[in-house]
């Protein structure tokens, strides 16, 4: 290898370490806010003991004559799961967490459709009388 | 679609979940939530297809999903009776649970997708908060279906109680915490994972059967109340905040409705999950008791003469119009009674019948309008001023011996003062006690009337009579 | 410069670079999830929006006959701002943030004590009649 | 302090907070939930002054602000009479907007302290927050001190009206956010931050001036809402989970008492805030209107000897009863009344005096107990058993007009039907209307007796007489 070359090779090098170095800076400024906050787990505490008391204070307002249908609409909801189901299926190769994902899509969709749709049929039963 | 944009959805389907719970505070606005439900699911449906790095082969797995799942929800949710409503509610539960446990073993076998780690690599909080979604996921599961086959009459109601059955939960409970310690610290192994899904299973199994079938209302709504939190847990490992919103709703609903019912009932809800509480075969003391005292009877005539007369008829329906499906026939009643000028409504117990808000969605079948059924506490002091009252097939919610005797089962339990009516006409089929196995006082009062038969029989009697 | 020279720092370049690519490494995996996961702004929409829901629900829960009380404790919760006047005069050098620092703590003081102690004497005099 | 420590304990001082105005729902839990609002302050305060990076400097100024501001609060907290309550509040919301001034001012200074960027270099998205906060402080600030005026008589309560008023407020507010625009663009310069400052809080001053004195209690609660947003706006700059969940608390309060008063006056906000109605000296077109009508006027012994022979009195206290402390008066002469076997209630309307809850303070703190303190659902219909209503400085409250006359100001109100007492004694100075300035057509009632002169007065005399 003649001197020349392993200049090149050096220069290259410098230039390499030089864009590293740049996106380096670049990520550190992307990560900094973040992880001056606070952790993701804080605030989905803090959503979720929010949630919590939403979750008590709109229940306890539910008349009690539509308690049933509150029981078959929570069902409807609580399939929101089917989002966990749809990424497991979606962003993975491979049988096993395809198969997983399939059967949780399938489970949630019956409680989707089963859960709305029932009360749906409850709710349009109730009449005033005018 | 950019994360941002994604997660902003989430958030939106959430808010129109809250909504959809709040519109249920009046019969009025609840038809517009269950709208705003269904459009926040959909919305979550959509921004999850149209998120960045879906991969096509996993879409034909989604819509097969979501194609074979939804029609057969809906297939249920047009062909079910209405009467159904406890068991079926105790089934979708079941499939909650047990598709919480199939997320996290996606999770497991695909963390990349939740960002949660590589395989055998998952992060140590990841571990912990998908176990707990796991264990409660399959809990629900298992006690979701016992509560079916016991509601939908598959399995007998009895309790079925053995000795030590409480320690033998709390060492399975013990030894599934233990597991879900080797599970999270090994870092996830595939068979530790499965081993704790089938003793859960077990677990949610034998903390089911002790409970009385009629104590399954209780138990169907905790664990909705379960099955809420175990959405949570999958929302905390997917950091997914439509889940978390979700599940707290839905936890707290269930927890909630259980505290109702057992506030309705006077019972705690430990003494209703240690179990070996009434069957649904209802009283076992009740026929024999009052031997010696003297029970006037009546029949259908008897009964359209005294109403046809009165000014104000107060109808308490209770588990036996349910059984005998004789709403149709009281709207018919009450029908003829308004065209008399009788002013008639319905007085609503929080705990009559088998499930929370069980007879104002039969009353709704049958076309009675909201503004006549009214709560207990709305209506419980017009009793003094009413001619009739009319208990149809409603026993425990009327007994005095819930203000009176101490030592009964259901002492303290509010309870509808149908005795300060002129007149206490009761349709049922027997002297047999109800629900809670308690005698009735009030059969044996001197302004009752027994009216011995089939509730949806004798109350089309009625109906012919007053035509007359 | 000699070869060896070159070469010498042409290996020390190559060093740096490896070291710079290591260090992105780790920050990128750090970076990985928080990126991955939403921002905080979503985070913070959201638990805004679930305050404004408990917050809804819970002043409608409050009895009429303490809204004055209300009034007042309201004014002592929201001098929780002090929050953020502690952060600019505790975290920072020069005179204005300090300056600015030191009124904020001062007014937000006036408001906790005063809104406080307020709300406690009044609601000391609500007496039940047993 | 790791970060997440400190954020976690941000996040228990929001869960108190929530707690403290969740105790408020009964007087029982009420003091309870105080203590838990002074816990989560505290709770705050030190998570901040633990917090990682604190400097000494900072500490020396940090508390010497506390014990200033501390001693200052304390001593204003303890010295104020009852009665300079809503003028208090409202001197408290101009503060809260200041100190929200200064903490935008800080951070503009300092935005490394808050993760927001280098000075001149803040981030957009934390200039848009910031620059929200500031102009909401501003107009918070100089509005509440307005309203504080007015309540405090240092200025006329007058509403003070110009041509193109509304036209002025709407340019102001255009140039204003105008700025904010520029202030974003150009990173964050001084000299426009300062601009915004006093212009908004012209705006502010310029928003209430033409608002009547009397309308003072709606614009507090509505500045009080104001304040909220700001800490929202100032929580999203510095990422503060305490802050933002506060703010939202205390916007929601303010916005629904605003409600809750425009109800009760059956008036909409806008009109409210349009300015140009009300002032505090009360009605104008009162005293002479009912000129050839005959009014029964009485004496205090002619009340004592009706009231004596009654079996049941309700109280209805107004405005009045706070301008002439007459509340201590009225407990004395109720303890009298309910000596002699009467049985004595006092009925609450949502809007009497002149802020929510105004007379249950008053009533508080002449020792009533709460329990014999009614809202006007709880008591309405209770008027037509009772013997006498004793109307003390209440006058629109009462007005039956808000009934009939779709003309008037009040027509929609809800109102107390103490028309419907047997006997009616109105205690007030003159035929004088009240702070709507709408005639009240009872004083000319058979079955009313005027009891001219001061509220205190009259009922000490009235106590003297029921001595004898
Ligand atoms: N609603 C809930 O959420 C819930 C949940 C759990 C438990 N419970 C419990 O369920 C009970 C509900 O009280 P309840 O008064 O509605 O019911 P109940 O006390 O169980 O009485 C029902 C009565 O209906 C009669 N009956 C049954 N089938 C009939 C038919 N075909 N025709 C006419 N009468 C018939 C039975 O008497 P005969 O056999 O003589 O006909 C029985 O006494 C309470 O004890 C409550 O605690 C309710
Ligand atoms: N509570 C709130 O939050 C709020 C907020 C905004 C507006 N407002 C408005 O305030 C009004 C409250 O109704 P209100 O019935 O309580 O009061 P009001 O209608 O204003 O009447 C008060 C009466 O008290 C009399 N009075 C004044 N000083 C007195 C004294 N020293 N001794 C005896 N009487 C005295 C006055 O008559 P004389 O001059 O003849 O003595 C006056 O007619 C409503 O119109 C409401 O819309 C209330």
């Amino acid at each position: 290898m003649n001197s020349n070359a392993l200049a090149d090779q050096a220069h290259q090098l410098a230039g390499n370490a030089n864009d590293l170095a740049h996106r380096l800076d670049t990520l550190s400024s992307i990560a900094a806010p973040a992880a001056a906050a606070a952790e993701p787990f804080i605030y989905l505490l803090t959503i979720f003991l929010l949630a919590c008391f939403v979750g008590y204070y709109v229940v306890w307002n539910v008349t009690p004559a539509l308690h049933s249908p509150l029981m078959a609409v929570t069902n409807g909801i609580s399939s929101v799961i089917i989002v966990g189901a749809m990424l497991a299926t979606g962003l993975s190769h491979g049988f096993l967490p395809h198969l997983f994902g399939f059967l949780a899509v399938t489970l949630a969709s019956v409680n989707i459709f089963g859960g709305f749709l029932v009360t749906q049929r409850m709710l349009s039963m109730f009449k005033s009388k005018r | 679609m950019s994360s941002n944009l994604t997660s902003l959805l989430y958030l939106i389907a959430a808010v129109l979940f809250i909504l959809a719970l709040r519109g249920l505070s009046s019969p009025v606005t609840s038809r517009r939530g269950n709208q705003y439900g269904m459009i926040g699911m959909a919305i979550a449906v959509a921004a999850t297809l149209g998120r960045h790095g879906m991969l096509a082969e996993g879409y034909i797995w989604i819509v097969a999903g979501i194609l074979v799942g939804g029609a057969a929800g809906a297939y249920v949710a047009r062909s079910i009776a209405m009467t159904a409503l406890p068991q079926l509610v105790a089934a979708f539960h079941s499939l909650v649970g047990l598709a919480a446990v199939f997320v996290a073993a996606g999770a497991l076998n695909a963390p990349a997708a939740f960002n949660i780690g590589l395989p055998h690599h998952i992060h140590t909080q990841s571990l912990i908060e998908m176990s707990v979604g796991l264990a409660i996921g399959a809990i629900t599961f298992s006690g979701s279906l016992i509560a079916f086959a016991k509601l939908q009459a598959l399995m007998k109601g009895t309790p079925i109680l053995f000795r030590f059955q409480h320690q033998l939960n709390l060492v399975l409970g013990l030894v599934i915490l233990a597991l879900i310690v080797v599970f999270v610290a090994q870092g996830g192994p595939q068979t530790v994972f499965w081993v704790i899904a089938v003793l859960a299973m077990a677990l949610g199994f034998l903390l089911i059967i002790p409970i009385g079938g009629a104590d399954m209302p209780v138990v169907v709504s905790m664990l909705n109340s379960y099955s809420g939190w175990a959405a949570c847990g999958i929302g905390f490992t997917i950091q997914n905040l439509a889940l978390i919103i979700t599940g707290a709703l839905v936890g707290a609903s269930g927890a909630i409705l259980s505290y109702v019912m057992c506030k309705g009932m006077n019972r705690s809800i430990f003494n209703v999950l240690l179990g070996g509480f009434g069957t649904d075969s209802g009283g076992v003391s009740g026929a024999a008791a009052g031997g010696d005292r003297t029970v006037k009877s009546g029949n259908a005539e008897d009964a359209a003469f005294i109403m046809k007369n009165a000014s104000k008829v107060i109808i308490v329906p209770g588990y036996g119009m349910a059984v005998a499906q004789a709403q149709h026939a009281v709207r018919e009643m009450a029908d003829h009674l308004k065209a008399e000028g009788v002013d008639v409504r319905y007085a609503i117990h929080p705990v009559a019948g088998r499930m929370p808000g069980h007879m104002n969605v039969l009353l709704a079948e049958a076309n009675v309008p909201y503004d006549d059924v009214f709560e207990l506490e709305q209506i419980n002091n017009e009793f003094s001023t009413a001619d009739v009252a009319y208990v149809i097939g409603a026993n425990d919610v009327t007994n005095p011996a819930a203000k009176t005797d101490t030592g009964s089962a259901i002492y303290g339990m509010p309870i509808l003062d149908v005795e300060k009516a002129r007149t206490v006409l009761f349709i049922k089929r027997s002297m047999a006690s109800g629900y809670a196995g308690v005698d009735n006082e009030l059969f044996f009062r001197p302004n009752t009337m027994m009216l011995f038969g089939d509730a949806k029989k004798m109350t089309e009697e009625v109906v012919q009579s007053l035509d007359h």
